[in-house]
């Protein structure tokens, strides 16, 4: 191609007066960006191949770098904008689809930042987490519609099996294969110190996590890879995944360069094969289907294991949702469409699904309306940022969050949104192994304990100021939720007042 | 301004009550003088009392009270009524016209025994039919409401001071082997009728002081089975949860304590007999959308007892006494005192302790 | 004792402690005054290729052949830490030649200096694990097996 | 209670002071110091007269030494024997100090072999002790010229001490080359660049036939004139102590790993010792100063009633002149003795890795120093180069070379 009509995105710039040319930038940057020349003494850039993902900025001693947006733009235009101005030429360059990763990027309504959360005043006391026990254990899993007794009259103390978290959030699932084996043990170390679950997302269970079982989800999905009867009692719980938020009705792949050694054993496929998960799975061609996956799944593991399902928020999201609630399974995980992916086509990431936020609010409502709630538990997901975006999932009806993008974020992901290249600098999308060791575990689970740690101390700060003492007070409480800015449908489908209400 | 059923009313209050273990009927005045030394707690906009044992006559009928706003309306409901029940006896509750209660509706009781062909045909036990007929004409007639439908019970509350609503119902001419009391301190109600305390269902009453945090969830989750919380308020709901767990799911009177009031995780962790351990585990993990948090004292009036209960902090007051046979619950240890100067063993309990009192087997 | 140890796995051949090291006894507060057009001498180095990598400073060991060989007496060990008195070391290396795990090596000046964890300059302790972005060097102590 | 002895008051008395005092801290210690002066390091005295150091910083320990450690010092003190029956060291003066048990670490002394006319000679110094060097240094003066004799260790540290104190130096030797005893040909010859290139002007292959007061008339019929003589021919293990008590003397006082001598109760540590190197499978005086700290420090330790082995013993040197550093260690065996030698040269700088029966035995680096303890580790431990990345090590000493495993015993583990 004679002409290279996309201006690179991204500028490196280099104080020069502070660089000590000590070309750690160099020896990070796996895109090759930077490079030592020994004639003039200095760091040179090649700003074509910078994702902007920051490890250089990162790890310069002496901050002598930043990277930022190339002014560089075409002429204005309000329909026709740059980024859709450089897909076309993209397109036109390569003649395929677009690839993208993480989550949805477009400036869709974010319900969360139009929701408000109440507070105690005067008529009843908010209750202060630093002196009062304030409690976020959640269990997920079905209840009985009615207790037993046994002949003498005690009560049968058995539930379903049940999820037990320290709090109602969990790491939805990523496959090994999509992160790094060293993402994978982060994940598990930080959700077995804390008490809650991670999830081993598609690609099956390496044999070395085999020992935080009770704190993993081990999914199935529609290229069941790596399932195996072990592999399903191994976990604490199973998720059959139906679809993803970031990319509803479609599968996945995982290209053949990443299923080496220990990626292709744990997916028991061979090495260099491209793993495809076909967009449906195809045993399931409707709700009948699913309920015979479900008790395949339940009398494999002896109806120990509590099975979830997880579907992308959309359209009809809510008479799916009552579907699987009737299905038998226990836990319905809901995937709304700003969810994260390592890899989805940039069009459906962006415009198929829909928000979280309605999603669970139409599905909790319409489970209730049923009188069916009981049956299922479900879990929110698809772009929980903070503390506050699970409390007001929690309030709205939702069980436990899933979260995926912080995680990865806190593991040291800069949204750079290129994890399809496989060239992660932050070796958590990658399998490389000079990269992946850049994620030492020991760090890495740390920071997600803190991270978690510190939204639940949110948590309990914010709970305690409703005058809640307990998260399960807090579920379905949509009193504790007003809406700002929201129109009367927005408002009727949350279930929620408006502000000043 | 909205009333009760519109908006969600939280409010403060004041309890008293006073229950005789032998089953020895008191006047109705020991309750309503109870109230006077709590005047400050309530603020004019509600009121109520309920006794128990005071229909010995009519003890096999449920005792129906309804406030109607109109004859048209009451004309209606009779009607209704008359499909579902045969009327033993149909007649206004006698009032005294004071100054201090005024706007009355038209407030009326009937003895009912529900028609057995109508029950087999609903499929459903005596009492649950009793409480879906409340829930219709409580959400479905319009004008009418029906505050009280237990058996030789019955719960008399009114907009006023609990005091003047005592005298205006005549209370000192029933007698019960245990009576409510309550006075309302409601922050955002012009006040209504139907909306003051007791909240009853069948022969359960809940008189409550408190504001209650996890109401929408406990109301959402409570409305799947049934109820319809169409009054908005924390009593109500709370009354339905007892009903639901008691008479629907047949926990007895302390399991239910453990569920609204459940002990905290690290409480149950340090239980060392493992089978109440395992019990309260259970408990929790099978309601926790029962779980009421927030501020409560609550006294709940069911047939041959009461059990009062705080919120597991013990974030309102509540005492308890005894004398004799006596035992004596109320928001403030003055309303003991004016029940039973010499009251003995008062106490406070803890936060989520219930405290059961039943009347002596055989005694009524 | 606290000693710098090697979780050799997690390095990533950055060589940020070197830079951090030499910084750290450069005496100078600023990082670009002190290593701006400055040939290195650090106490530290990263020895290894891209597959393995691993930083080497002094292991203050507990038996230390450099303090027993030092022809001028200018190390010793005090407190558990192999100090350098530079005021007496004349620079004849034999210190470099009896050190196993190649730990040491004279300043520009052509005089030893040595890892000696910080404590008295003003990083206070080891800058090169403070610095180190993957904890593959760790100050602590550690049981000796 | 009978004192511990130390004949001798160099470096391995001091290391048997600490070594004793590692085990026990109540049994009083004499040391028998020839030497007026506290224990200092003697290899820096050439470094004294370039000026690198002076006598206070040259003082091997602190002042308070002997005092902290609890020993008697004589000093200008000489033991003439020993009684092994009543086991009394016999001074010079007489007089018999009883040991429970006594560490002969009284080093070497000088070689003077016999010159013709060498009594002529006025001006002619040793360079062995503090004493010699104080001397010396009195006597030059700028235009001195000065000849020394011996091109070893001595001699050319001398050179380079004087260099900038004379006016003219002459180094002679017997040898063909310089540092003979630790240098190949071609490594000597580097050295030897180097210091002519400073101005040392050599005679090798050659030596002297007569001295006259002023003037050498060499073999090869040159003549040298000179202001100042130094004699570095070499040195001897001093083993009369020993000898004349019938034990087991070679080259110097022959040692086991204990630092035992064929005496009992008389240890032996230090220059004047015969012990094992390991790089020769057989007996050598390696006068080196690491090799004396350690010897001492066993003896002591040993002397007290622990144990501490003195097993790994190899001559090694990590010499500069003139910014020209060398290191050798081990030995070096050639083809004809089933050896190989493995070479890696640029411009300036020369690696010698000797190898015979799998094992590092010795090597040489001229002006290379990074990490060369790698290197002389293998040879101590007597590493199977088969166990490590041989071809990794001829590039560059690395611990990379190793395995993983031992990496992690050397840097993850205390040491």
């Amino acid at each position: 191609m004679g002409v290279e009509y996309i201006y690179p995105e991204f500028e490196v710039i280099r104080n020069e007066n502070r660089c000590i040319t000590c070309r750690v930038c160099e020896r990070q940057c796996a895109n090759e960006v930077h490079s030592y020349s020994p004639e003039l003494g200095i760091m040179l850039a090649d700003e074509t191949k910078c994702v902007d993902c920051q490890r250089c900025v990162s790890l310069c001693p002496t901050h002598a770098l930043k990277i930022a947006k190339s002014p560089c733009t075409y002429r204005e235009n309000t329909n026709w904008q740059n980024d859709t101005i450089k897909e076309i030429y993209k397109q036109a360059n390569s003649g395929g689809v677009l690839l993208s990763s993480m989550g949805n990027p477009k400036p869709f309504p974010v319900y969360w930042d139009k929701i408000l959360i109440n507070a105690s005043q005067v008529t009843n006391p908010p209750i202060d987490p630093l002196r009062e026990p304030m409690e976020t254990r959640v269990f997920l899993g079905k209840k009985p519609e009615k207790i037993e007794r046994d002949k003498k009259g005690n009560l049968v103390c058995k539930l379903p099996p049940q999820i037990e978290l320290s709090m109602p959030v969990m790491f939805s699932a990523m496959s090994y294969g999509s992160i790094s084996y060293n993402a994978h043990w982060s994940l598990a170390r930080a959700a077995t110190e804390l008490g809650i679950a991670y999830n081993t997302g598609e690609g099956g269970l390496h044999e070395d996590f085999y020992a935080y079982g009770p704190n993993t989800i081990v999914q199935v999905a529609s290229g069941r890879f790596g399932v195996h009867e072990d592999y399903l009692m191994a976990g604490a719980a199973i998720e059959i995944k139906m679809g993803q938020g970031a990319k509803p009705g479609i599968g996945g792949h995982l290209p053949g360069e990443k299923i080496v050694g220990d990626v292709s054993r744990t997916r028991m496929i061979p090495e260099g094969t491209d793993a495809i998960s076909p967009a449906p799975h195809h045993d399931i061609y409707s709700i009948e289907d699913l309920r015979q996956l479900v008790y395949s799944l339940k009398e494999a593991t002896e109806y120990k294991k509590p099975v979830i399902v997880k579907i992308a928020a959309v359209h009809n999201v809510a008479l799916i949702a009552s579907g699987i609630a009737r299905s038998g399974a226990d836990i319905i995980a809901i995937d709304g469409f700003r969810g994260g992916t390592g890899a989805a086509p940039t069009r459906i990431r962006d415009n198929v699904g829909i928000p979280i936020e309605l999603a669970l609010a139409a599905v909790d409502q319409r489970l209730r309306d049923e009188g069916i709630r009981n049956n299922v538990s479900i879990v929110a997901g698809g772009s929980i940022r903070s503390a506050t975006d699970v409390i007001k999932a929690i309030a709205l009806g939702a069980d436990a969050c899933y979260i995926a993008t912080a995680a990865l974020l806190a593991l040291g992901c800069h949204l750079c949104r290129t994890c399809q290249s496989g060239k992660c600098n932050w070796g958590i999308a990658t399998q490389r192994p000079d990269l992946t060791k850049r994620l030492n575990p020991d760090i890495g689970s740390a920071r997600l304990v803190n991270l978690m740690t510190a939204w639940q101390h949110e948590i309990k700060e914010i709970i305690g100021g409703m005058g809640i003492n307990s998260i399960e007070a807090l579920k379905g409480n949509r009193l504790m939720l007003r809406g700002v800015g929201l129109t009367e449908k927005e408002l009727e489908i949350l279930g929620i007042s408006h502000a000043g209400e | 301004m909205k009333k009760e059923g519109q908006i969600r009313i939280p409010s403060g209050c004041a309890i008293a009550a006073v229950i005789s273990k032998e089953g020895r009927r008191m006047s109705g005045e020991v309750v309503v003088n109870a109230m006077m030394p709590m005047h400050d707690r309530s603020n004019g906009l509600g009121g109520g009392f309920a006794g128990y044992g005071i229909y010995p006559e009519y003890k096999d009928f449920y005792a129906l009270h309804l406030f109607f706003d109109n004859r048209t309306v009451r004309k209606d409901c009779e009607a209704f009524l008359k499909e579902r029940f045969e009327i033993v006896k149909s007649e206004h509750i006698p009032t005294r016209q004071i100054p201090a209660i005024t706007d009355e509706p038209i407030i009326w009781r009937y003895f009912v025994a529900p028609l057995s062909s109508v029950v087999t045909l609903m499929q459903v036990d005596e009492k649950e039919f009793v409480a879906r007929t409340v829930m219709k004409i409580n959400t479905e007639l319009k004008g009418a409401y029906v505050f009280s439908s237990g058996k030789n019970m019955g719960a008399f509350k009114a907009v006023g001071f609990p005091e003047d609503i005592g005298v205006f119902y005549k209370l000192d001419e029933y007698e019960g082997y245990s009576w409510t009391g309550h006075g309302r301190y409601p922050t955002n109600t012009p006040g209504w009728w139907g909306g003051a305390h007791p909240f009853t269902l069948l022969d359960y009453s809940v008189v409550h002081n408190g504001e209650i945090s996890s109401y929408d969830a406990n109301r959402r989750f409570i409305e799947m089975f049934g109820y319809k919380c169409t009054l908005q308020t924390d009593t109500e709901v709370i009354t339905y949860i007892m009903d639901y767990l008691i008479r629907r799911q047949g926990l007895t009177l302390a399991e239910a304590a453990s569920v609204v009031a459940a002990p905290f995780w690290s409480t149950i962790e340090r239980k060392t007999d493992p089978a109440e351990k395992e019990k309260l585990y259970f408990l929790r993990s099978m309601f926790p959308s029962l779980l009421v948090t927030g501020p409560f004292s609550i006294v709940l009036g069911f047939t041959g007892g009461l059990m009062a209960l705080n919120d597991r902090l013990k974030l309102r007051s509540m005492v308890v006494g005894e004398k004799d046979d006596k035992v004596f619950i109320a928001s403030e240890e003055a309303a003991i005192r004016v029940m039973e100067p010499d009251a003995e063993n008062i106490w406070a309990p803890a936060g989520g302790e219930p405290v059961i009192v039943r009347v002596r087997e055989g005694a009524i | 004792m606290k000693r710098v140890y090697v979780n050799e796995e997690w390095c990533l051949a950055c060589h940020l402690c070197e830079y951090n090291c030499a910084f750290a006894n450069s005496g100078h507060s600023d990082m670009v005054l002190a290593l701006k057009g400055k040939k290195l001498y650090p106490r530290i180095h990263v020895e290894g290729d891209e597959k393995i990598s691993y930083a080497v400073s002094c292991r203050h060991c507990l038996d230390p052949l450099c303090v027993k060989s030092c022809i001028a007496g200018a190390l010793s060990r005090k407190e558990g830490i192999i100090e350098v008195d530079q005021n007496k070391c004349v620079g004849c290396l034999t210190c470099v030649l009896v050190c196993p795990y190649g730990a040491l090596a004279p300043n520009e000046d052509g005089i030893m200096q040595k890892c000696e964890l910080c404590l008295k300059n003003s990083a206070g302790e080891p800058a090169c694990v403070a610095g180190c972005p993957n904890k593959a060097i760790v100050y602590e102590e550690r049981e000796v097996i | 209670m009978k004192p511990y002895v130390i004949i001798g008051n160099g470096v391995a008395a001091a290391a048997c002071i600490e070594g004793i005092r590692s085990i026990d801290v109540k049994t009083p210690i004499t040391v028998i110091s020839e030497e007026n002066h506290p224990v200092y390091c003697r290899p820096l005295i050439s470094y004294y007269l370039e000026g690198k150091t002076d006598p206070e910083r040259m003082s091997y320990r602190a002042p308070d030494f002997y005092e902290k450690m609890k020993c008697t010092v004589l000093y200008g003190e000489r033991a003439v024997s020993i009684n092994k029956r009543s086991k009394t060291v016999v001074l010079e003066s007489g007089e018999g100090i009883q040991y429970s048990s006594v560490c002969l670490a009284c080093g070497s002394s000088p070689f003077v072999p016999r010159f013709e006319g060498l009594e002529n000679v006025k001006e002619q110094y040793s360079f062995m002790t503090s004493d010699d060097a104080e001397a010396l240094g009195q006597a030059l003066h700028k235009d001195a010229k000065v000849l020394i004799v011996g091109a070893g260790l001595i001699g050319l540290k001398c050179a380079e001490g004087i260099h900038g104190r004379a006016g003219h130096i002459t180094v002679c030797d017997l040898a063909e080359r310089v540092l003979s005893s630790i240098l190949d040909t071609e490594c000597a010859g580097m050295m030897q660049t180097a210091m002519e290139d400073a101005g040392i002007e050599f005679m090798l292959g050659d030596s002297v036939a007569r001295f006259e007061e002023n003037k050498a008339h060499m073999n090869s019929g040159k003549t040298v004139d000179f202001d100042i003589l130094v004699l570095a021919v070499g040195v001897r293990a001093n083993t009369y102590l020993l000898k004349d008590l019938g034990g087991e003397v070679g080259r110097g006082i022959v040692v086991n790993e204990k630092m035992e001598t064929s005496v009992p109760n008389i240890y032996v540590a230090g220059d004047c010792t015969e012990g094992e190197d390991i790089t020769l499978g057989g007996r050598r005086v390696l006068a080196i100063f690491p090799n004396a700290y350690l010897q001492g420090h066993a003896a002591g330790v040993n002397m007290a009633g622990g144990e501490e082995i003195c097993n790994k013993g190899i001559p090694m040197n990590s010499i500069g002149f003139f910014g020209m550093h060398a290191m050798t260690a081990g030995s070096y065996y050639g083809e004809e003795d089933g050896g190989e030698c493995f070479e890696e040269r640029t411009k300036n700088t020369l690696k010698r890795l000797f190898v015979r029966d799998g094992k590092l035995t010795g090597f040489i680096l001229i002006g290379i120093t990074e990490r060369a303890g790698i290197y002389t580790s293998l040879i101590r431990e007597q590493t199977p180069l088969d166990q490590v990345d041989f071809e990794m090590l001829k590039k560059i000493a690395s611990s990379a070379a190793f395995s993983q495993e031992s990496r992690r015993q050397k840097f993850s583990r205390p040491v």
